[in-house]
């Protein structure tokens, strides 16, 4: 029942965009027409490309944030295991945190000839530092007493980490991996964009957006943020949900 | 260092300070393998502290503690096994009483088909089976304790240290399970160290009480009970050694006179 | 029972003296530092023109360092960063702590943070720049709506895992709600708020790049990306790496003091 | 078939591409021994993704743009003209201003400081009218297309932009040039006016593709001369009319008649065409303002770095 | 409703349940101003899920509680000043024992001028005094438990619960602070609901003894304490009564017997 009844209010707040919608396109000269965009949503995604280019880019974000992921939380490990890896990595760290996502991309691109892998790498470097910044300051917060017990018992590293340190810093996961999703999204744009890609969500954006289609600009704009609504919602929620069940 | 066979764990001139301030002053004792030894000590006077030093958790400021004839922190050999019942039960919130229990069974050698079996006949000794579901939030202050006790006994433990783990049980229960402890002890031959603030349980279970003075603390007696097995926890014997042991830690323990006053 | 885990969890890690420290501090910068030289020196052989050597982009770092635009252009910069982040770290807070609270507010705020989140930068800063000008209020408004929603789903997280029980006592104690707030819920929420800041620094920077490098002819950004036009690499880098240095000193100093006094009861 | 493959690229929405799209269509590519990859890219990357070697040649680039890689180690070369100056400073029918001076204090949209437009208007300004555009206007910047909804919202005043964004903002505003860059450039200097856009290439590949890059500059002289000899009313050819995003008949009107006004696509390549662009080249290293010098090879005829062709 | 102006807490019907699963069946019980009344009941039976109900922390899932004749959640009443040691202890660790002592003092209408002589003098009475600065990370169990009894009695509560409040107490650390319990009742009048395994310390304590059965619970027996005030611990009248509750309680919690069986 509050399940439904919030579930009611996250489509209003949904909806609600549409008048924004409908009244920013009165007032101003870029916003498209609701009801055009609308009308020419059938046929965009009835056309086989307009699928091929968000795989593309599905792919692309898929297998850079899966290493952004896996690169960020050994360093963050390592960042709290030992004094020197900790020196060592935050200085990694900060060098891809602070660099610009346009810089890297298209060092990424000149450095890979523009191979798909640029791609990819492009995402894993700008995503794994915020992952690590957000595991390590949840690491240092790691419960003592926990740890303790775990010793006692001799858990031993690997099922200490995985039944006593994982779930607990789970709340510095889920919105580190929320975080860098969403950012994960935002440079693969700019690396699609800057790194002069053929295909791909970015470079069909960019191109609607060099001829001013700005119904194409929209109508990429709702799929995009269909994707990232369905991970939210698909997704972390869902393994949120699970994760957390234990909070009665 | 002492060959004495029998002595498993041996504490001399242990002092614990944290930051400087001294909790424990200096310990001094010995305890026997097999040996039932209850430790009661006045609320402050360095008690978990001692249980932390002995299992390995908190290094020691001063003094030495062996185990097995070996200093405590010595690398080479495998730990003995331990089981510890922590003053707050430390369960990890976000598995439930079976997986709680389960986890610790991965990490020892207990193999996999004897898991369930032993784990619900723990339970039923603890009564608590009916939880093997729940998740730690679940359940009330004493279901959770004894969910740490289960844990504890679980992993066949040469070794069982104990911090006050039947002081948020209710009398009746908190008997089944005095009874089970002297009946498990008596089986496995297990080496118990096991802090009280009831003197009567102390008595009924132990076979030598260390009693401590007011921290920073010292031993202040060691005090062998002098009641032979199987004891009844009615029995009068019991209540006399009881009120024995009362009468010196009045005196130990002393309070501090605290005047008279008005508390609004 | 000599017991070691390996693995103890960062809380459990023995205090070392402040000489060892201190050493450590600096093997561990020569080693990063040296690694990245490494690095940075193949790739300036493989991936010439593209990457600049060291040497040029020291040299050109030198320039910079004696020049005045380079002084305007870091103030200005910094002055952008410093009030998107500052804004982008209240509202992104409020949203946060608002959502983690509240089942209902979180309902209707979630779905719009996660679109918040899926808009691409370039697009927020042109549509900001197309509704409000290309003065500074369209680059701040943009960083802000950009950044916020980060550090909202930092503070969400936290927020949700609170300490119920403690919520339970300040009820009991009938601690005014506003009291409350600031003695039971944020201290818990500190650990969170300081990776929420963390973040919301590092990517107001990220994102003025963008902002500037779109909207605005002058900052730093500007500044990198008229010289990534002119095909100047070792311009790019001397800029980025002398506002990186500062930036991070910045971090340290600020962050790092605070994070130590907020954190003194876990000694 | 065997057919060796070039690929060109050209900044999507410019007349640079226009020739390509005629190749494309007319299957010039076949026709003189290659197999054209014909790509139309976004202003933002299209430079970057030229220099890393994503493609053969570019039709897009100036010379300035050309020096300033060469001076940074990027071995490129300008083999070929493609685009006269199809750009200038567009405003709005209404407007009082007469000369780029009179936009001084003004708002003034362009795409950024770094773009080929820019620093052309802006030194060709600074040559004509002694000022410096990027001190004395008040600039905004968003992208090209998005420049001619802002000057007709009258967000700003006046835009610098080229074909066929010239042509659409002089439909949407009943605007007109206030500088032609080319005519107004050549009249000044009485006969010279360098051109904006080139057949760009890295030497090697010439070196290493001389038959290709004749082949190319060939089917490009055809398609030019298609384009005047159809009076540029080719221009309304579906394929040249989506190419170039062009959103109604009467942009296309505009348009085709800017293209006869000013002859938008040129292939004189001669000596002293090349001089004459070292000159203008020289004249900016001199007032410093976006190159301080003139390298060697920003410019190449064919006959001169592979030799003459095979016959 | 019942207008007897005596009745100050009236709990009619109350039944708990945890998504379904209920863990209080049906009670039934008045509390009259002034009253001191212990709650015994086996572990898990549903005690600190009552305290939580009579907090007003938790909403009842059956029945009726009035609190001075009005219904629990009425809006429009001023909450009467309310008490409540906690079974763990909830204090906030960034706080030290006297920033915690003064944030619900802050809260109370306690004159500033009276916050340092009132703090100063419960941690004498619960002999913590030298801790005033320390943060509770760094309190043993039962002085965490101490700190947590002292901001109860702070606030001048006119109710105050609590829940096991001495379990984790030393004997002699326990008396003293009972005897002072005792103390502050009898002065301030306050209304006392009090839960505890202790048959003995209930027996010392409190007018009357609601002994509940084991969950889903329901009220087993409203037992007077039938010894006048003042009384001794040692009295061997407290004594007799403990035994008689002992013997009525076993019937009533008797537990499952479980069958003899091997732990490992
Ligand atoms: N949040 C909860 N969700 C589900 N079940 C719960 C929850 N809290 C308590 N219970 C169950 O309700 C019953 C009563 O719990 P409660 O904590 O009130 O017992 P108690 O009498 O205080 O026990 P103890 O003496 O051990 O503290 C128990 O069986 C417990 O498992
Ligand atoms: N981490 C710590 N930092 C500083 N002081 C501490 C710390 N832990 C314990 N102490 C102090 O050391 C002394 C002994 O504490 P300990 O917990 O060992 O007592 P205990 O005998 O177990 O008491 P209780 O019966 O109340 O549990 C206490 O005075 C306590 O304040
Ligand atoms: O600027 C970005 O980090 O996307
Ligand atoms: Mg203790
Ligand atoms: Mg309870």
């Amino acid at each position: 029942m509050q399940r439904e009844n919030n579930l009611i209010i996250s489509i209003g707040a949904v909806l609600m965009l549409l008048p924004i919608w409908w009244i920013a396109y009165r007032n101003t000269n870029f916003i498209a027409d609701p009801f055009v965009v609308a009308a020419a949503l059938p046929d965009f995604l009835m056309q086989p490309d307009t699928w091929s280019n968000i795989a593309i880019t599905l792919y692309r974000v898929a297998l850079g944030l899966a290493g952004g992921v896996v690169l960020g939380t050994l360093a963050a490990l390592a960042m709290t295991q030992s004094k020197l890896a900790e020196q060592v990595l935050a200085i990694y760290v900060t060098t891809a945190l602070r660099t610009p996502s346009a810089i890297a991309a298209i060092m990424a691109l000149a450095i890979f000839r523009g191979a798909e892998i640029g791609y990819i790498v492009v995402v894993m470097f700008i995503t794994f530092p915020f992952m690590a910044v957000g595991l390590r300051d949840g690491l240092k917060s790691a419960d003592k007493d926990l740890a303790e017990a775990a010793q006692i018992y001799r858990l031993g590293p690997l099922r200490y980490i995985r039944h006593v340190l994982l779930p607990f810093i789970a709340p510095f996961i889920f919105s580190a991996l929320r975080n860098a999703h969403a950012l994960a999204w935002k440079v693969i744009v700019v690396a699609e964009i800057f790194g002069a890609a053929r295909i791909g969500f970015g470079a069909q954006f960019d191109h609607a957006w060099e001829y001013m289609q700005m119904v194409q600009v929209h109508l990429w704009l709702l799929v995009f943020m269909a994707i990232v609504l369905a991970v939210e919602y698909g997704v972390l929620r869902v393994a949120e949900r699970h994760v957390f069940r234990w909070r009665a | 260092m002492t060959g004495n066979k029998d002595t498993v764990l041996k504490v001399e001139g242990l002092g614990v300070s944290y930051a400087g301030n001294p909790a424990i002053a200096s310990l001094d004792f010995e305890i026997k393998r097999g040996e039932f030894v209850a430790i009661l000590g006045p609320s402050g006077c360095g008690k978990s502290s001692m249980l932390n030093v002995i299992s390995g958790l908190l290094p020691p400021t001063r003094g030495v503690v062996e185990v097995e004839n070996l200093p405590l922190y010595d690398a080479g050999r495998a730990a003995p096994k331990l089981g510890y019942v922590f003053q707050a039960h430390r369960l990890l919130p976000w598995r439930t009483v079976k997986q709680n229990l389960e986890l610790v069974l991965a990490a020892s050698d207990v193999p996999k088909d004897r898991w369930e079996g032993n784990i619900d006949r723990l339970l039923d000794i603890l009564h608590i089976r009916q939880f093997k579901d729940s998740w730690p939030l679940q359940l009330s202050g004493g279901q959770r304790q004894r969910v740490s006790i289960a844990r504890a006994l679980l992993v066949d433990p040469s070794y069982i240290l104990m911090d006050e783990p039947l002081s948020t049980l209710d009398e009746v229960t908190a008997r089944s399970l005095r009874q089970e402890l002297s009946g498990i002890w008596a089986r496995t031959g297990a080496t118990i160290v096991f802090v009280t603030h009831s003197i009567r349980e102390a008595v009924y279970l132990a076979d030598r009480i260390i009693i401590l003075t007011r921290g920073p603390s010292t031993v202040f007696e060691n005090y062998h009970v002098p009641i032979a097995r199987p004891r009844a926890y009615d029995d009068p014997m019991i209540g006399e050694v009881e009120a024995d042991i009362v009468r010196r830690v009045e005196g130990a323990w002393g309070l501090e006179p605290v005047k008279p006053r008005e508390v609004a | 029972m000599a017991l070691s885990t390996p693995l103890q969890g960062a809380a459990m890690t023995p205090r070392r003296k402040v000489g060892t420290d201190r050493n450590v501090r600096l093997l561990g910068v020569t080693l990063a530092v040296a690694s990245l030289f490494a690095i940075w020196t193949v790739l300036s052989i493989t991936v010439r023109p593209w990457v600049p050597t060291p040497y040029d982009t020291a040299l050109a770092m030198g320039r910079q360092l004696v020049s005045h635009s380079f002084y305007d252009n870091l103030f200005l910069t910094l002055g952008r960063v410093a009030a998107a982040f500052v804004a982008a770290s209240i509202v992104g807070a409020v949203l946060g702590i608002a959502i983690g609270m509240n089942r209902k507010v979180e309902a209707f705020f979630q779905p719009l943070l996660a679109l918040a989140l899926a808009v691409p930068d370039p697009v927020f800063i042109i549509f900001a720049i197309l509704a409000l000008g290309t003065g500074e209020a369209a680059g701040f408004v943009a960083l802000t709506m950009a950044v916020a929603p980060f550090v909202s789903n930092i503070v969400r997280s936290s927020v949700q895992a609170r300490d119920k029980g403690l919520d339970e006592m300040t009820k009991i104690y009938r601690i005014p709600a506003d009291k409350a707030f600031w003695v039971s819920l944020v201290p818990q929420l500190v650990p969170a708020l300081l990776t929420a800041a963390r973040f919301s620094f590092a990517l107001s920077w990220k994102l003025v790049v963008v902002v500037e490098a779109i909207g605005q002819p002058d900052g730093i950004g500007a500044a990198i990306f008229h010289s990534f036009r002119l095909l100047r690499m070792r311009e790019v880098l001397a800029i980025a790496i002398l506002f990186i240095i500062l930036m991070q000193l910045l971090e340290k100093g600020v962050l790092g003091r605070v994070e130590k006094r907020l954190l003194r009861w876990r000694q | 078939q065997d057919v060796p493959e070039v690929r060109i690229q050209a900044v999507a929405g410019s007349l640079g591409g226009v020739p390509l799209m005629v190749m494309e269509a007319e299957g010039l590519d076949e026709k003189h021994g290659f197999a054209g990859v014909f790509e139309l890219l976004p202003s933002d990357s299209a430079a970057q993704n030229f220099l890393i070697g994503n493609s053969d040649i570019a039709m897009d680039n100036d010379i300035i743009g050309v020096s300033i890689a060469r001076t940074e180690g990027f071995d490129v070369t300008a083999f070929y003209p493609v685009g006269n100056l199809y750009m200038g400073i567009v405003v709005p029918g209404d407007s009082d201003a007469e000369t780029p001076e009179d936009l001084i204090g003004m708002n003034v949209g362009h795409f950024g400081a770094d773009s080929g437009t820019t620093m052309f208007i802006r030194s060709i300004v600074q040559e004509m009218y002694g000022f410096d555009v990027l001190e004395e206007y008040n600039f905004s910047q968003v992208g090209p297309a998005a420049l001619v909804p802002l000057l007709e919202s009258g967000d700003v005043d006046a835009i610098f932009n080229f074909e066929s964004y010239v042509s659409e903002a002089m439909l949407a505003t009943e605007g007109r040039y206030l500088l032609q860059a080319g005519s107004d450039y050549a009249e000044f200097t009485g006969g010279f006016a360098p051109w904006i856009t080139n057949m760009v290439a890295h030497t090697s590949w010439l070196q290493d593709n001389p038959e290709l890059a004749y082949a190319v500059r060939d089917a490009y002289d055809e398609a030019i001369a298609i384009m005047s000899e159809s009076g540029y009313e080719i221009l309304r050819e579906d394929y040249i009319v989506s190419g170039l995003g062009i959103t109604s008949p009467e942009v296309l009107d505009v348009l085709i008649e800017n293209a006869s006004t000013f002859d938008y696509f040129t292939n004189e390549w001669t000596p002293e065409i090349i001089e004459g662009g070292y000159g203008f080249l020289e004249g900016l290293a001199e007032e410093g303002l976006v190159i301080t010098e003139v390298p060697e090879g920003v410019m190449v005829r064919l006959e001169d770095l592979v030799g003459e062709p095979d016959a």
